[in-house]
């Protein structure tokens, strides 16, 4: 009779390198578990690396000042396994002992790992405009998306197709969100995330008028503030109205919609429009789904057991973290990590607990 | 387990996920998602339900149809039948605009397309509807299946010439089939006049005929039209009234717009260009037309002619539908008078297409029932109108005094034989 | 109301049609036809094409009207306001929106009404973003005054 | 402080609309608060029961979200100040407030185009144009003075539909008066329209001249019937009893019950 040895735990499996997966990993680390990260991408930092985002909103904070020294914690310490460009294919087992299958989708070849417990992270997609026509993007290189302004922001150069800066700039908000045709939820942070953007680019293009096409400003919480910062001291332009069509003429963009405080049609040039895109779950989400047997809800994000608790997926040994449950923003999905990875913690401490014969 | 491709990937769907999958899936090849696909593709299937319980005859696009396959918008594929079709005339163009019509006509006795103008035939009195309400779902219905059955004892496949009777039947044939009510309600009226309910598998424009046949149209032409620049502008009830069931090709305007008559003047070798306002209406608005032109004629000016004019210098705009032509070509009189310069001539592209092919631009076409100039256009392709007029006007001369006999357009002979003929064709 | 009614009468919806977009020529003729009145009666598009925001920099610079760019349209003010109870077409957050973005045409249709207000400050008691809207009426009425 | 002001405002919303809460303090809304005057209370709660419990209230109506996205694309927005937007939203307060309706079927919907931009783009899939499309079925049916005045210069096509099947004829362009801004050109055109028209080279529509084509007997009697069983022909009477009389001689004529 003995208790079990911290040796005889399996390593936790957490999939997905964004900063839910991260912190999760970078938290169970720490207290001294092995890790293994399983990552579809060739690089770690999720979305915010991935697309480039410059800064982080509320705060404006550098994405590599939060994100840094996450991948760097993770990749330097000798408890955490990175497999990058790898895919979970399977897992057997339970609490303790899950049996779990890895392919490296560059060379196809497939691994059986042991695993106490696992936790999903596999975050989100944008939203791909090209869907919804109306806004010709992926037709018009004038028209992009807020994940590629971030990158132009990051360069400190924000052109047009023909080099010229953008003189008058539209945001247009809930692309593909709040749409039945499309998606139905609200991505909620792409409001937050335009107008943090409209001021950066108001320091970026003094000149530059910038017109914010909204539903409904939804800046949750704290993020309000930049809401305030951006009318009162930046001076950019809000309309409330929904866009339904933008046509190119010449290399200027026709915006056309309704002023709906107005009730007056508006069609406008401009220089170049941004869409906030929203989020959804995305294939890789829909893939290890499938391959945990894990439960979807309506919307195609994992369901947890309990929709005010995130990290119970329903499943005993899975645990949820981050943009796969639900559309959030980065502070949320920091923290959804950590309180995944103290679940997970929590879960195995009582293993360890238990009496062996 | 079913296989579904998502964009570029192929995934497994259990089936209880697959609910969740389904409108990415449909999202992902449609291109455009917008309109009610779910509900549409189910109503398809409530009728293959009904046909299967006996309640009603499903009229299907039967081989001997000849058809050709298009993918309408929500990525279902369509069967276009080619030959032996029923012409459903619209109530505008055969009083006004002719050359509608007759091109059409034309066009099939040149393809040895064979087809029937049945006298036995209603509009779809849709019009009435959307203008002023005179009617209900009931009566349209009523309507409708009254001229399915008839087409269907003849045996020939119904080509909806008109864009309100194409809209307005795939609608009320949404409504027939999804409420038990109204299709038992209908049924009593059909009973009444001897009827029964046929709904036809696919309801079918002549655009999208023109569409599936262009290649052959292509080979037949005998003009050159590659110096002509063409607008197009797509008829609002061919495509956004219950918007599923159009034609959209991916190599006809990315697969973002409807593809018929674009793909007409394309496949002659045209030059199509795009304008600002492509998604407007013509300004028809159905009571306005009749009465109220002011609003018509500013909106079909300001909306349409001008800008086309303005931004693409365009030989010619083809539309469609019958209201279409009718708004958009004589609403260029009044803005001339008020001095606004800019004037485009309008036609069908079934008119286009004849007149590539040769037809004669007056006896067949029709042209001189339009307003707007077409003589630049005629120049243009190398008609010489001015000869062509005088032949014209010598023909009809003659008609009127019993010189000679009119030049009917007949159809070749059918292969079909009609499934009940007790009211002969034609008076 | 009566005079309003005098040109395009016919047409049914024709309150909601704007004055000033209707051309009746009273005497219209084209190739011997006689087009005059209703026959040759045109609208104009009532489409807003641009910003101008000429008047919003004005309004900006007046000491009273110098917090307009934190409006955000509650319409606290109109709300508040003893003059919109009695005419509903003074409505103080319109005019600022209009004004802010810049609407030309419903600046000339609605404008004089910043007249209308009694500079009571209940608008600006109520405003949580401290817009003060009476001070930016009497800036947009300055502002009109001085542009040409 | 607040209290009072807001019973205020409550008591001003009354006095202009007759009773409960509206959506106006938009200057487009004008002509509507000058006459928002008594409408028929019985009528009122007559026409907006009847809106509500048409079958297809539920295929056209879900709900909306006020985005704007069917006015961005309306056709008639660009030239009334006519909003399919207004339209879902007042169907969406139909209950509480049935005067609501009753102005918008006294003229506001007669604006609209009926083209169906609205339908595809929205994004909670109503159908505005549908709605108004019923509504205007619904101001026919009632014969409000409204459905009279858009519908009076109707009335010969209306007949000529009602009683051949066919709607607009080579005869409607004999005299020049209803055409006047087809232009010179179409005035030359009618001077010769019967012999035009006699050598157009299709069998049916030759010679034609009371109706697009040739048309059955049999065929106006079926559409006769189906008009008379599906109460076509009373809702015509109630707006325009002039034609509805006229359909019901021809009715007899083709003797048709």
């Amino acid at each position: 009779m003995r208790r079990r040895d911290m040796s005889e735990i399996h390593p936790v499996l957490v999939i997905g390198g964004g900063p839910a997966g991260l912190k999760a990993s970078a938290d169970l680390a720490e207290l001294g578990y092995d890790v293994v990260l399983v990552e579809k991408l060739g690089q770690l930092g999720g979305a915010p690396i991935r697309w480039g985002y410059k800064t982080l909103a509320p705060e404006l904070r550098p994405t590599e000042e939060v994100m840094g020294p996450l991948i760097e914690y993770v990749e330097g310490n000798g408890n955490v396994r990175v497999m990058k460009n790898s895919v979970v294919e399977g897992a057997t087992g339970g609490l303790g002992d899950f049996t779990v299958t890895v392919r490296n989708l560059m060379n196809g070849a497939t691994e059986s790992l042991k695993a106490s417990a696992i936790i999903v992270a596999t975050g989100f997609e944008h939203f791909d405009a090209k869907v919804d026509p109306r806004y010709g993007y992926g037709r018009n290189p004038d028209v992009i998306g807020i994940h590629e302004l971030e990158g132009m922001l990051k360069e400190g150069r924000v052109v047009k197709r023909n080099g010229d800066p953008p003189k008058r700039i539209a945001f247009i908000f809930c692309v593909g969100s709040r749409d039945k045709s499309t998606n139905l939820w609200c991505c909620t942070v792409c409001c937050g995330v335009s107008i943090k953007q409209a001021i950066e680019l108001k320091h970026l293009l003094k000149d530059a008028d910038i017109y914010m096409i909204y539903m409904d400003i939804r800046t949750f919480g704290l993020w309000e503030k930049l809401y305030w910062k951006s009318m009162e001291e930046y001076g950019i332009n809000y309309i409330r109205g929904r866009v339904g069509e933008i046509y190119a003429i010449g290399d200027k963009l026709l915006v056309k919609g309704e002023d709906t405080l107005v009730r007056g049609p508006f069609e406008v040039l401009f220089d170049m429009v941004v869409l906030a895109v929203g989020m959804e779950p995305g294939s890789g989400t829909a893939q290890v789904a499938r391959a945990l047997n894990l439960k979807v809800n309506e919307f195609g994000f994992l369901e947890p057991r309990h929709p005010n608790i995130h990290h119970d997926s329903g499943r005993d040994g899975i645990y949820l973290a981050g943009a796969c449950v639900a559309p959030m923003s980065v502070e949320e999905a920091l923290a959804e990590g950590s309180a995944a990875a103290m679940q997970v913690a929590k879960a195995l401490r009582r293993l360890q607990r238990a009496v062996v014969k | 387990m079913e296989r579904v491709e998502l964009g570029k990937e192929e995934v497994e769907v259990k089936p209880d996920q697959w609910k969740l999958f389904e409108r990415a899936v449909f999202a992902a090849k449609a291109k455009l998602t917008y309109g009610t696909v779910e509900e549409y593709l189910k109503m398809l299937e409530r009728m293959k339900e009904l046909e299967r319980n006996g309640e009603i005859t499903v009229f299907h696009v039967e081989e001997e149809f000849e058809p050709v396959t298009v993918k309408t918008l929500s990525g279902r594929r369509k069967r276009i039948p080619t030959v032996e079709l029923w012409q459903h005339k619209s109530c505008g163009q055969c009083g006004h605009i002719p050359g509608y019509v007759t091109s059409l006509y034309w066009i099939m006795s040149q393809l040895g397309v064979p087809y029937v103008d049945d006298t036995n035939q209603t509009s779809c009195t849709a019009w009435n509807y959307y203008g002023s309400g005179t009617s209900n779902p009931v009566a349209l219905t009523a309507v409708f299946l009254r001229n399915m059955h008839v087409a269907w004892e003849r045996n020939a496949y119904p080509l909806i010439h008109c864009g309100t009777s194409y809209g307005d039947y795939k609608e009320v044939r949404f409504m027939a089939v999804m409420s038990r009510e109204l299709r038992e309600r209908v049924r009593q009226i059909l009973k009444k006049i001897d009827r029964d309910i046929v709904i036809p598998e696919e309801l079918v424009h002549y655009s999208e005929w023109l569409h599936v046949v262009r290649h052959r149209i292509a080979e037949r032409k005998k003009y050159d039209v590659s110096n002509v620049s063409v607008a197009v502008h797509a008829a609002c009830h061919t495509y956004k009234l219950m918007p599923e069931d159009y034609t959209y090709e991916d190599d006809v305007l990315d697969g973002v717009r409807p593809a018929p008559t674009t793909s007409v003047a394309l496949a002659l070798g045209a030059r199509v260009v795009d304008y600002r306002n492509w998604y407007d209406c013509c300004g028809f608005g159905f009571r306005h037309i009749l009465t109220e032109r002011e609003i018509s004629r500013s909106f079909a000016y300001f909306r349409k002619v001008q800008p086309i004019v303005r931004e693409t210098g365009a030989d010619v705009l083809l539309t469609h539908d019958t209201g279409c032509v009718t708004t958009l070509d004589k609403s260029q009189v009044v803005p001339l008078a008020h001095g606004y310069k800019e004037t485009v001539p309008v036609m069908s592209d079934s008119q286009f297409a004849a007149l590539a092919m040769g037809a004669h631009p007056f006896t067949v076409c029709q042209l001189h029932w339009h307003v707007s100039d077409w003589k630049e256009l005629m120049t243009k392709m190398g008609i010489d109108w001015e000869r062509r007029l005088e032949e014209h006007k010598r023909y009809v001369e003659e008609v009127k005094k019993r010189v000679r006999e009119p030049e009917f357009i007949r159809s070749p002979g059918r292969r079909l034989r009609p499934r009940k003929d007790s009211r002969e064709l034609s008076s | 109301m009566s005079q309003r009614k005098k040109k395009g009468e016919f047409i049914v919806e024709r309150n909601y049609v704007d004055d000033q977009r209707i051309i009746e020529p009273e005497k219209l003729e084209i190739g011997g036809v006689d087009m005059s009145g209703r026959w040759g009666l045109l609208v104009l598009p009532r489409t807003i094409e641009d910003f101008d925001h000429s008047l919003h920099a004005m309004v900006k610079n007046h000491p009273r009207g110098r917090n307009i760019d934190r409006c955000w349209q509650c319409g606290n003010c109109t709300a508040a306001c003893p003059v919109a109870e009695e005419n509903p077409l003074f409505n103080p957050r319109y005019l600022i929106y209009i004004i802010k973005l810049g609407y030309k045409l419903e600046i000339e249709k609605f404008g004089n009404y910043v007249y209308f207000c009694g500079s009571c400050g209940r608008c600006s008691e109520v405003c949580p973003k401290d817009v003060d809207p009476s001070g930016v009426m009497e800036a947009i009425g300055t502002a009109l005054r001085r542009k040409p | 402080m607040y209290q009072r002001k807001s019973v205020k405002i409550v008591r001003r919303l009354r006095r202009l609309n007759g009773n409960g809460w509206a959506y106006h303090g938009l200057p487009g809304l004008q002509w509507e608060i000058e006459n928002s005057s008594s409408y028929d209370r019985k009528l009122m709660s007559e026409l907006t029961r009847e809106l509500l419990e048409d079958f297809r209230i539920h295929e056209f109506y879900h709900a909306c979200i006020n985005c704007g996205n069917c006015t961005s694309r309306c056709p008639a927005f660009r030239f009334a100040d006519f909003s399919p937007r207004v339209v879902v939203q007042k169907v969406m307060h139909a209950k509480s407030e049935p005067d609501l309706i009753v102005q918008m079927l006294d003229q506001y919907i007669w604006a609209c185009f009926q083209c169906y931009s609205c339908w595809d783009v929205c994004p909670a899939h109503n159908n505005p144009g549908g709605l108004i499309a019923m509504m205007k079925e619904l101001a026919v049916k009632h014969g409000l003075q409204s459905a009279s005045k858009a519908l009076e210069p109707y009335s010969r096509v209306l007949f000529k539909l009602m009683t051949t099947g066919t709607q607009i004829t080579p005869d409607m362009h004999s005299s020049i008066a209803p055409f006047r801004d087809w232009g010179p050109h179409k005035a030359e055109l009618v001077k010769h329209l019967r012999e035009e028209r006699a050598a157009v080279p299709v069998e049916n529509l030759a010679k034609v001249m009371d109706r697009g084509w040739n048309v059955d007997a049999e065929t106006i009697r079926e559409l006769l019937i189906i008009e008379k069983e599906a109460g076509v022909i009373d809702a015509v009477k109630s707006v325009l009893k002039d034609v509805g009389e006229m359909v019901d001689e021809t009715r007899a004529e083709y003797g048709v019950e």
